[in-house]
Order: C-alpha cells, then structure tokens, then sequence
C-alpha cells in the first residue's frame, strides 16, 4: 500500500493492519518508521509541498527496488503533504521480511530514498516568516550508501 | 508546445507553477536557456544550476538529456521529503 | 517502559502510547520493530522461557547503553514469555531520536543484545515433537559490530 | 549455601530448575566440577561447557569467575531472545 495524502493518520492502526496483512506470511520482522515534525528552531508548522503526477510512480519504483533487494515480504509507505503542526506525523515506512536485518535495511533504504529522490519539499514556518528547507549533504551520503 | 512546471522556490521566484511554451530546444539545457531570457524572474530561478533538478516527463533526469517527445519537464531544488 | 509479560500486547496502541509520549521532545524519528511467530517448518508453538530475576535488569543495562550510545530520546522493550501461536507478537522494541540514523541504529543495536544477551530460550513445539532453538553463530556476529 | 538456577534444556536435562547446594568451591570451574559428580544428569548437562553460559547473581560471567559470596549461580544454553 502507498498513500499520498493530505489528511492524518494513525501510526498504531497502520501498523496493526500491516502486521495482519503479513498473517500466513513468513513474516517474523517488521519495522516501522515514523517522522514527525520537530519543535525546535522555533518552528509553527511544516508546508509540505509535492509533485503529483510524480509522486506515486517514484515511491512505487523505490518498493519495488527495496523489495527485490532485501528480500521484503511487503512494504507500504504513507506520505503527506500541506500543512502539517509541530507533533504530527509527516509521513511512515513499514517492511516485512524473514529476519530483522533484512527488515531494517529495507526501511532504511526506503527512508533515504524518499528523502532524496521522492518529489516532496519542506518549508518551514517560523514566527518571522517561512522558508525552504536546504537538502543536506548527509541526504546524499546516505543514499551512496547503497551503491 | 511544452508543459513547464517549477515546485517550491523556484515557483514562488518564478510566480507561477505551471506554463505552457512553444520551444525547439533540443535538451534540457537549451529548454533552461530560453526560460531564463524570458524575465529576471525566470533568470533568477536559473541562475545557479547546481540548486536545481530536473525531471522529463515525471522522471529524473539531467541537463543533458534530451527533449524529444516529452510532454511536461518539471524543474525544482533538491528533494526534501521523508 | 520496559515490561517483561505472558500476556499479548497491541503493537498499534503501544506504538501510538510511545508516540505520545515524545510530544514536546526534538523526536523527530520513531522506528518500531516487532518479531512475529514465523509458521514455517511445521511450527505449532513458540514456548519462551526467561530468567526473572535476571531478565529486567539485564534490559534496563541494554536500554540504558542504547540510549547513551545513540542519544535515544526514548527506548521501550516488550517481551513475551510462555507459549506462544504462530502468528502472534513475540516482542517489540521503540525508539526515538531527533534523526532517523540514531532510531534505527538504537532499535537494531537493542534487537542484537535482547537476541544474544537477554536470558531468554526458545522452544519450537511441531506435530511430531519439540527441541529448544539453538543460537545462530550469525547471532554473535551482529553483535560483534557494535565493539 | 548457595543456589544454583538451570533453564532451557539444562534445566530438563537435570530434571530441576534449582537446588541448594552445599559447596566450598571457589569458582565458577569448580562448581561445575562438583556439580558434574552428583549424577549422570547432571554430568551430561555439563558435558560440553561450550554449549553453556553462567551467571552469578544474575550477571553474565565465564567459567573462571570466582564466586566470593555469590548467592545465585544460573546455567543456560546461549540466548534465543528477540
């Protein structure tokens, strides 16, 4: 399942659904991921903005490469956009797998895609006004990572 | 004719997010250099390539890349997501 | 919260509890990891036997490390003892950090000392009998890249 | 006096999860060696201390540790947790 939405989630109930979605599986690991937005910096809320017609295809080509890599029994991702508050959840990643090394590298391999390669920007809403979030360096290094 | 479409700052510095051009640019770059003599704001969305990506027809792509057939060519900063 | 216990637990309401408890932290990153009953070669129960008076301390020293060595925000562990269905939660861990680097390297560093440092045993029950689960060699070398 | 804990196959190879034992042993060696002459059960569960991890007073140690005042003295296979 990968969803790009703009409303709300529950964390708890995905991650149920997911595990039962694995039942019959071979499934023993299963990892989940959650980002939420962070307080600090004196921040009032994150704008998420995204490129629709592009969106859906990219994060369906980074779980088709995340499952044939690691051997993942499933993998779902759900992505927000708009406006979202300081404590709410942006976005998560859930893998399946056999072992717990194969879940974890996957949800990894996942996040660094989506963070680099999947069409969504940040900007940052302060009480002086807003601005784009700058990728990282460290954004790059973590995808070379998998070369 | 050509669907061009810019995302975060370099819609706002643009103003728009979509338009629509009649070019015969071969590559992206050639596309990128008759945006760029269109006003100062498209100038100044262009002015340092190295903050800027480019997708052809909703795939990633470069500079160098070819135009072709393609319908809609979308250029923004460094993703951001996750 | 650290919670060693028979009794089933929900993942989604546990996840969604730790969740809630980092409002107001910098946790900008939550990984879960849960291990499930796998049904493969012919299991019929999972029967998990710990040391009591050993378990909990040893994980407080696992949660406590985790933390220190990560900057985890937050860590919590639960894990089931008795017998267990295929198919059913044998354990979860949680983890937050402001950076999603740190909550996937404090979840799996504690995935690797619960398997081999934690005194708990398995035993496999199938249709024509039982045998206790033997350590993996490959259980001492996840540990060993954490030296 | 001190007591000694089995769990897992050690346990149901002896055919006890406790006992009291009297013992002047000094280490962990010792105690077992003590330990392996009660009977054949007990001797087959220490057969192959390879397969066998200790702890005293519910610290992980090795078979050199000397148990000083040491109460509680545990013999496991390795650990299947997680």
């Amino acid at each position: 399942m990968i969803s790009v939405q703009s409303a709300a989630f529950d964390l708890g109930d995905i991650s149920n659904r997911f595990t039962a979605a694995q039942s019959g599986a071979e499934a023993g690991a299963i990892v989940t991921f959650s980002g939420v937005v962070r307080g600090d910096g004196g921040l009032i809320a994150l704008e998420i903005e995204h490129y629709p017609a592009m969106t859906l295809p990219a994060i369906e080509d980074m779980v088709s490469a995340a499952r044939a890599r690691f051997g993942l029994l499933d993998a779902w991702v759900i992505h927000r956009y708009g406006r979202l508050a300081v404590g709410e959840t942006i976005m998560m990643v859930a893998t399946s797998a056999p072992h717990r090394k194969d879940a974890f590298a996957g949800a990894e391999f996942l996040m660094d895609y989506l963070k680099s390669r999947a069409p969504f920007w940040k900007k940052e809403h302060l009480a002086d006004g807003a601005a784009w979030v700058a990728a990282k360096v460290s954004d790059e290094a973590e995808l070379a990572r998998w070369d | 004719m050509i669907t061009v479409v810019y995302f975060a700052w370099l819609r706002e510095r643009i103003g728009t997010g979509r338009e629509q051009i009649e070019t015969q640019a071969e590559t992206v770059a050639q596309l990128v250099a008759e945006l760029s003599s269109i006003d100062s704001y498209h100038a100044a969305a262009f002015a340092d390539l190295r903050a800027v990506r480019v997708a052809v027809d909703q795939v990633l792509t470069d500079f160098d890349a070819p135009l072709a057939a393609a319908k809609e060519v979308a250029f923004f900063p460094p993703m951001t997501g996750g």
